[in-house]
Parts: structure tokens; C-alpha cells; sequence
């Protein structure tokens, strides 16, 4: 379960997010609102990656601000450029990764990231260097490199970026297949029209919070 | 670019990394005070002999001495003016004779393997409170970053270009500089969003 | 040292070797290259500061040692380091670390010719003596031989030292990674 | 007009691009298809950011090969991933650029920039870092700071990847507005539907070719 409570934020003189609180414990929660308006922050202070300016952020009853490794521990991140979540050379290499910082065995690493590649459509790159990757591919890279950490709560944030209809199918699947929680940010209003809970942002504020086909109706109204 | 590796399965492929770049510390050390002629012709030749063993071609040796061979008659020519010609060809010959060592661990060794070998190497310092992790963590990150600043500089090159200026160095590098930071901020965040170290301030 | 210190280290550590596509043009006599890559430990000093900076290079060094041909014209390996070179070659971690901690000293009010004097202090005044003494040792020219051959270097370290400046105080403003030292 | 002749391009021992020629004379033509189908790499050789490793690319009659910055000076594009594209530090210096390098006059440069700004909704921003705006803000500047050279023809790489509905609304009006050519890659279908003609990409081959309707089936087609 998560929880803000009463949580802003700035950056400098700019406040980003107006005061709020919440709390969230649906399985799928979609985030939707206009560019600039303060969804990425949001997301962000989820898992300690920002720390709030005032107010507190709780996961499971850790608060992020004094304990954000046992909170990044438990919430999984895929960013919105998978060229900044690639940390490693080579494709397998990279899936490896949080799994070392796990103290995982070798064998049940290489285990773990065969699955991973094959769950996701890669097997035949495993070898291939990242940066070759074209944009989709190194997409699929990220979110594999994630979900295979098995966190308990999953954020996205705009994973069908630059996908086309094949991996864009297979990513919303993989979510709704996710025995994790998932909060996800996108302008990909499709991809969340059957979730549980749908937040729509405004100009740093929490302006509606309810079912997804609600949500998309207020925001479609704020775009005019 | 990063990796000269030929894969292969000769006795020098299957060495394994750290024995390797041992011996060629030791001999690179060694062949300093080797100066006569002969001494430094058989070093040479056992050098050469080495890349056969190892399945290389004298392309492969040609390839590795390619970019040094201006250094090398330079420095022979100024060598033979002062101390005269023996010592200018002993010279060359140990400084070939290196070269080529040092090309052979690079070319039967995959870079992963030389940096495992360096990430072992390091283990001792864990004990004197050397963090280990975080030492093979740079080293990862500065490979994974070479093509990555070189596609950064090709892709802001690119888009200089496409918007209508050609080649300016000096204007390439604040773009290419801030970008890359902005990158390094957004890399840390996806490491550390993957389960990495424990500080965060 | 944090991630996002790692980070940055590596990050300059690869500007470094990505400065290698330049091609390296070697002066007669002393066998050194001309070379964009020394202006990678101006920038990382610059930069980062004296302990990253300095660090980055160490990296770089290390890398290189290992075998990746990463010096411009692909060349790496220990026998660079025990060639003419390698004086200049090892000093460069110094070169960060000077240019570095000059400008954390003067941070507060870091314009462009204080840059460019820290660089050119970081980048020639303090590299020389020790690149050169190193090619005196290893070709058996004398140092003022040595000296004289290295003159050529000068041109381009000028250039090097002043794109260094300009990057330093734009990236000074936009994007501050040095604390300027507190004071009481 | 641009006139592929026996084109095709590979990257060192990989074809992306198999043998073809092709005109192109339409006013809206939409390029789609799977991820490194080829896509981003068919645009490049357009403006001769890429020079195809055999046959010939010719804009208005320049030889790409031989007068890339002539073509260039014809063919403006938008990238894929906005931070790529971005190349000064702050919004209006950035969106100044282009025009510096064709010598235009302070004053003019100026006003275009303000006009630039307004054009696309961006005047608040014209002081901000551009490496803090968020993704969608970047997409727009990327977008501005091409339209503003007054190319004849316009690449445009996924250009409404991250935008929010107002605007995708927005891009999707100003590539109808505009008077120039338009050459369109996207993932984004519908923001293709009323072009003049579609060009279908599968595994490095240019394999449909017609009215966006049909392209459009034919990719889902694809996709299985
Ligand atoms: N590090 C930062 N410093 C200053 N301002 C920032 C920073 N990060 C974000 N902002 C600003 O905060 C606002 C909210 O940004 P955020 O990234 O949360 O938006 P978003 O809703 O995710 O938008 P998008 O849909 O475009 O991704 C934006 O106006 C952005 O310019
Ligand atoms: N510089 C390069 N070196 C080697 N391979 C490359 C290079 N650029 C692209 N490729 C490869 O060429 C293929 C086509 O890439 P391209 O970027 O044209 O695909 P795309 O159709 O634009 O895909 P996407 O929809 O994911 O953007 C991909 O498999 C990619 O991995
Ligand atoms: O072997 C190399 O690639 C580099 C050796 C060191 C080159 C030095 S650094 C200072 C001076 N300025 C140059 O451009 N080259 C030398
Ligand atoms: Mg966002
Ligand atoms: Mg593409």
C-alpha cells in the first residue's frame, strides 16, 4: 500500500506538485494528464527517487525519505527513455544486473535472465550490444531488465513509447499479466481503459480520481 | 571499436584473463632490460611466434603495429642520431616486441573477460575497505558509455547538421557536454531504481 | 561517493576515450601525439571537481592498462605507459585533480579566463615537467632536448585549455556539479 | 521530389535496407511498420544524414552523396528522441539556432523565435533549461525548432511520442497546416489516416505501398 500524505513538491521556485494526500492500493492504477503537469514527479516519489519538499510518501509503511533502499527494493521503475536504463554493455548482461545487486547464485542469475529474455521476445539479442538496439528493441530491454527483479509494485512510466502494435500488445499484456501491482503513466489512453483506478494530474494538481472511463472523459474535457 | 577480440579456442584463448595480463606485466617489465640486439631480436620472434599459436595472421600483427609505426621510426631515427644504430634497432624491436604482447592479450581476450579479471584483481582491496562494487560498477559504466557519447556526439552532430551547420567543434561540445550529464543524472536514477548501493542523498 | 558520483566518473572516463576518434599526429624527436584526449582531464577537472575528476582519469588509465585500445589510433595496453608517453600519460589524473581543486577554490566567481588560466596552469604548467622528464628517460634525449621537442604540444594544449573554459563556465550555469567551498 | 534509385544500405555485415527504388511526389505520406523494420534508417537517407551504401537518394535532383548540405538546406527533421535534436541549454537559444546559422539579422531572428514560441504553445517557457522541461515539452521545442527554418519538406521521427492529447491535437493540425512536404513516421495510426499515400516497412523491405487505409491493414496484418 502506498500513501502520501499531505505531500508537495518544488524544484527551486517552481512548485510541481500541490499539496495532496492519498492513498493507493489497486492492482492497476493508471496516471494521465497534460505535459508539465507532474505525473513523472509523482511516479518519482514513489519510490524515494525524489524525496518530497514537505509531506511524506509511505510504501508498505517505509517512508521514503529515511528508508528509500528498502523502498526501491520493493517498487520496480521503467523510465520514460530506455537509452538512460541501460547500465550494461551487452544485452543478457544488462538483465543481470539487479540481479547481482541481489546476491543471486551465477546459475540462478543466468536462469533468471534466460526467462526474462524469452518472456519478452528477446532470446536472439542476449548477445547483441545495447546501443545497436533500435529504439523498440532497447524499449523491451528496459522493461525486461525491471520485471525481472520481481518487484512488488511495478511503475511505468510511458512503456509503449516508440513500441509498434506487436510489442505495444505484448507489453499491455505483460502488464495485465503482472501478478504485481502496476501504476502506470501514459498518454496511451487505450492501454489503461480497463484498469482499476485512473488519477488524472493538471498543472501539478490531483484533479480527479476515480474509474479509468471517468478519468479519461475529465481529462479529454481539459484538453478541450 | 571497443573490442578487438577474435574469438578462437588456441591454448591462449583458453588462458584465462588475470594469468594473462600478469604475464604480459612481467614481461613488459621484463623486456626493459633486454638492450642488446639479439636479446631483443628473440623477443621479437618469440612475440610473432605467439600470434601464430594463437591462430592470428600477419595481418593481425600488421594491424596491431599499424598505428604505432610512425612513433616507432621516429623514435628510431632519433635514437640512431644519438646512440647509433644498434641501440636505435634494439629499441625498435622491444618496443614492437610490446606492443605486439599487449595486442595478443587484447585480441584473444574478450573485454568482459579482462574486466572480470581486473573486478578479481581488485577483491584484495575489499579487505582495506575498498568498495569493490562500486569499482566494477565505473568500469562497466565507462564501456557502456563510450558508444553511447560517441552516439550522442553523432546524434547532436546530426542534428547541428540538419539544422544547417556543418562541423563545428567547439559548438558540439557544450550541447554533447550538458547532454551527457543530464544522461549520467537520469542513469544513476535507473540504477539505483534497480536495487544499487544504499546512499542517496 | 554516491551513484550518481559513479556515474559521472565513468561518464568522463568515456569522454576521455571518446576524444580518441581524433587522430593522434606524432611530433618527431620526442615520439609523443598530439592529442584531443588531454583536454578529457581538463573537462573532467573542470567539470566534476578534484576527487571525481581526478578519478575519472585513474579510470580511463585503467581501462587503457588493460588492454582496450582506447588512446587515439586504438592503441592501449602496458606498453604505452613505457613509452615517451606514459610520463604525460599517468599525470593527467593530476591534471584533473589541479584543475580541479582550483576551481572549487574559485568557484564563487569562476568567469572564462580564470578557467582558462586554471587549465593552462593544470594542463602545462604542472603536466610538462613530469611528461617530459619521463620522454628524457625512456628515448635517453636530455630534458632540455626533450623540452625543446615538446614545444609543439603548446599550440594545441592552448586550444584544448580554452574549449575547456568555455565549456567549464557554460556548464558552470546550467549544470553545476562543483560546491564552491564553504566559508565562515 | 525525392527519387530513391536501387537503393539499399547496410550496417557493416547487416542489411537494414534491402534493394529498392521509389518517387515520392505527395504532399502527407506516412511511413509505418514494426520496430527496426527500417524506418528511421529509409528517412535519414532523405537528408543525407545516412548515404545509402549502394544506388543513389536524389532531393529535387541533389545527389545526396554529393550536395548533402544543399539538401539539407531543403529537408528539415524532426528526431525520434527529443533530446537529441535539442542542442542549447536554454528554449529560445535553442530555437535561435538554426536561424543563426543562416545569418539572418538579430531582429529577425527575434521575432521568429517569439512567433516560433507562440506557435506551438511554448512562449512560457522560452527562459526554462531545456534539459529540465519534461519529455513532452522537449518534443515540442524539437518540433518548433525545425518548423522555424521553413524547410520544403519535413521528416518527422515519431513526432508525437510523449505528447499529451492537446498536443498530438497540436501536431497533428500543424503537419496538416503546413505548406511543406511531409514525410511522417509513426507508430501513432491515426495520425496518418488522411495522408496522401503510406509506405509499409517489414524486416528492412519497403513492402506496401498505397493509401493509408490499406497500409494501415496491411500492417495489422503484420502484426498478426
Ligand atoms: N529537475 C527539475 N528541475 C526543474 N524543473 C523540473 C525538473 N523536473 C521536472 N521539472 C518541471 O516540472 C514540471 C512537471 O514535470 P514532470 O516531468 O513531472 O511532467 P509530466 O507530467 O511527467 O510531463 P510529460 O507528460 O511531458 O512527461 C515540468 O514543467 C518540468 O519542466
Ligand atoms: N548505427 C547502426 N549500426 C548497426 N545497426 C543499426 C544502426 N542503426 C540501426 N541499426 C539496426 O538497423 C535496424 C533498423 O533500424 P531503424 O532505426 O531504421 O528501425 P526503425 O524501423 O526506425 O525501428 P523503430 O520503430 O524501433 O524506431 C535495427 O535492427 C537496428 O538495430
Ligand atoms: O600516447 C598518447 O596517446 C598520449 C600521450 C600523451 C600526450 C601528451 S599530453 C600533453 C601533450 N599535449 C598533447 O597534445 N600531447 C601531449
Ligand atoms: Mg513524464
Ligand atoms: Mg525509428
Amino acid at each position: 500500500m502506498i500513501r502520501f500524505s499531505g505531500v508537495s513538491h518544488r524544484f527551486g521556485e517552481r512548485e510541481v506538485l500541490k499539496p495532496f494526500s492519498l492513498e493507493l492500493a489497486e492492482r492497476r492504477i493508471a496516471v494521465i494528464g497534460a505535459n508539465g503537469s507532474g505525473k513523472s514527479t509523482f511516479v518519482r516519489l514513489i519510490n524515494g527517487l525524489l524525496v518530497p519538499t514537505s509531506g511524506s510518501v509511505f510504501v508498505d509503511g517505509l517512508d521514503t525519505k529515511s528508508d528509500g533502499k528498502g523502498v526501491r527494493g520493493k517498487v520496480g521503475f521503467v523510465f520514460q527513455n530506455p537509452d538512460n536504463q541501460i547500465v550494461y554493455p551487452v544485452v543478457e548482461e544488462d538483465l543481470a544486473f539487479g540481479l547481482k545487486n541481489r546476491k543471486l547464485s551465477k546459475d540462478e542469475i543466468a536462469r533468471r535472465v534466460e526467462t526474462g529474455l524469452a518472456r519478452f521476445g528477446l532470446s536472439h539479442l542476449a548477445k547483441e550490444q545495447t546501443h545497436r538496439l533500435s529504439g523498440g528493441e532497447k524499449q523491451m530491454v528496459a522493461i525486461a531488465g525491471v520485471t525481472i527483479l520481481e518487484p512488488e509494485i511495478i511503475i511505468f512510466d510511458e512503456p509503449t513509447t516508440l513500441l509498434d502494435l506487436r510489442n505495444k500488445r505484448r507489453v499491455a499484456r505483460t502488464i495485465s499479466e503482472l501478478e504485481e501491482m502496476a501504476i502506470v503513466v501514459t498518454h496511451d489512453l487505450d492501454l489503461v481503459a480497463e484498469f482499476d483506478r485512473a488519477l488524472v494530474f493538471d498543472e501539478g494538481g490531483l484533479v480527479f480520481d476515480g474509474k479509468p472511463f471517468d478519468a479519461i472523459r475529465h481529462y479529454e474535457g481539459l484538453m478541450g | 571499436m571497443i573490442s578487438a577480440y577474435r574469438p578462437g579456442t588456441s591454448p591462449i584463448h583458453r588462458l584465462a584473463a588475470g594469468p594473462k595480463m600478469a604475464a604480459l606485466a612481467l614481461a613488459g617489465t621484463g623486456l626493459f632490460f633486454v638492450t642488446g640486439l639479439a636479446g631483443t631480436a628473440l623477443a621479437l620472434a618469440v612475440a610473432i611466434a605467439l600470434y601464430f599459436v594463437a591462430g592470428l595472421t600477419l595481418r593481425d600483427i600488421w594491424q596491431v603495429l599499424r598505428p604505432l609505426l610512425i612513433v616507432m621510426l621516429l623514435l628510431v631515427l632519433a635514437h640512431a642520431w644519438l646512440n647509433g644504430w644498434e641501440a636505435a634497432f634494439a629499441m625498435g624491436m622491444r618496443l614492437a616486441a610490446l606492443v605486439l604482447l599487449a595486442g595478443l592479450v587484447t585480441l584473444t581476450t574478450p573485454s568482459s573477460a579482462i574486466m572480470a579479471a581486473i573486478e578479481t584483481g581488485l577483491q584484495p582491496l575489499a579487505k582495506l575497505g575498498v568498495d569493490v562494487e562500486k569499482i566494477s560498477l565505473a568500469l562497466s559504466l565507462a564501456l557502456r558509455f563510450i558508444p553511447l557519447i560517441a552516439s550522442v556526439g553523432a546524434e547532436v552532430r546530426e542534428a547541428q547538421r540538419a539544422r544547417g551547420l556543418d562541423g563545428s567543434l567547439v559548438a558540439l561540445a557544450v550541447p554533447l557536454l550538458v547532454r551527457t550529464l543530464k544522461m549520467g543524472e537520469d542513469i544513476a536514477d535507473a540504477i539505483d531504481a534497480r536495487g544499487f548501493g544504499s546512499t542517496r542523498k | 561517493m554516491n551513484t550518481k558520483d559513479i556515474v559521472f566518473i565513468a561518464l568522463f572516463a568515456a569522454l576521455t576515450a571518446a576524444l580518441g576518434v581524433f587522430p593522434p599526429f606524432t611530433l618527431p624527436i620526442v615520439g609523443v601525439p598530439i592529442t584531443a584526449q588531454s583536454m578529457g582531464a581538463m573537462l573532467a577537472g573542470s567539470v566534476l571537481g578534484a576527487k571525481r575528476g581526478s578519478l575519472a582519469l585513474a579510470l580511463f588509465l585503467v581501462l587503457v592498462a588493460a588492454g582496450l585500445p582506447l588512446l587515439a589510433g586504438g592503441r592501449g595496453g602496458f606498453a604505452v605507459f613505457a613509452g615517451p608517453g606514459g610520463g604525460f600519460l599517468v599525470s593527467w589524473i593530476l591534471v584533473a585533480f589541479v584543475v580541479g581543486l582550483l576551481c572549487e577554490r574559485f568557484w564563487r566567481n569562476l568567469g572564462f579566463f580564470q578557467a582558462l588560466g586554471i587549465n593552462i596552469l593544470g594542463g602545462i604548467l604542472v603536466l610538462y615537467p613530469i611528461g617530459i622528464a619521463w620522454i628524457s628517460l625512456t628515448t635517453g634525449l636530455s630534458y632540455v632536448e626533450a623540452a625543446a621537442g615538446s614545444l609543439g604540444f603548446i599550440p594545441g594544449d592552448l586550444i584544448k585549455a580554452a574549449i575547456a573554459a568555455t565549456v567549464a563556465v557554460t556548464v558552470r550555469k546550467s549544470y553545476p556539479l562543483i560546491e564552491a567551498p564553504r566559508r565562515a
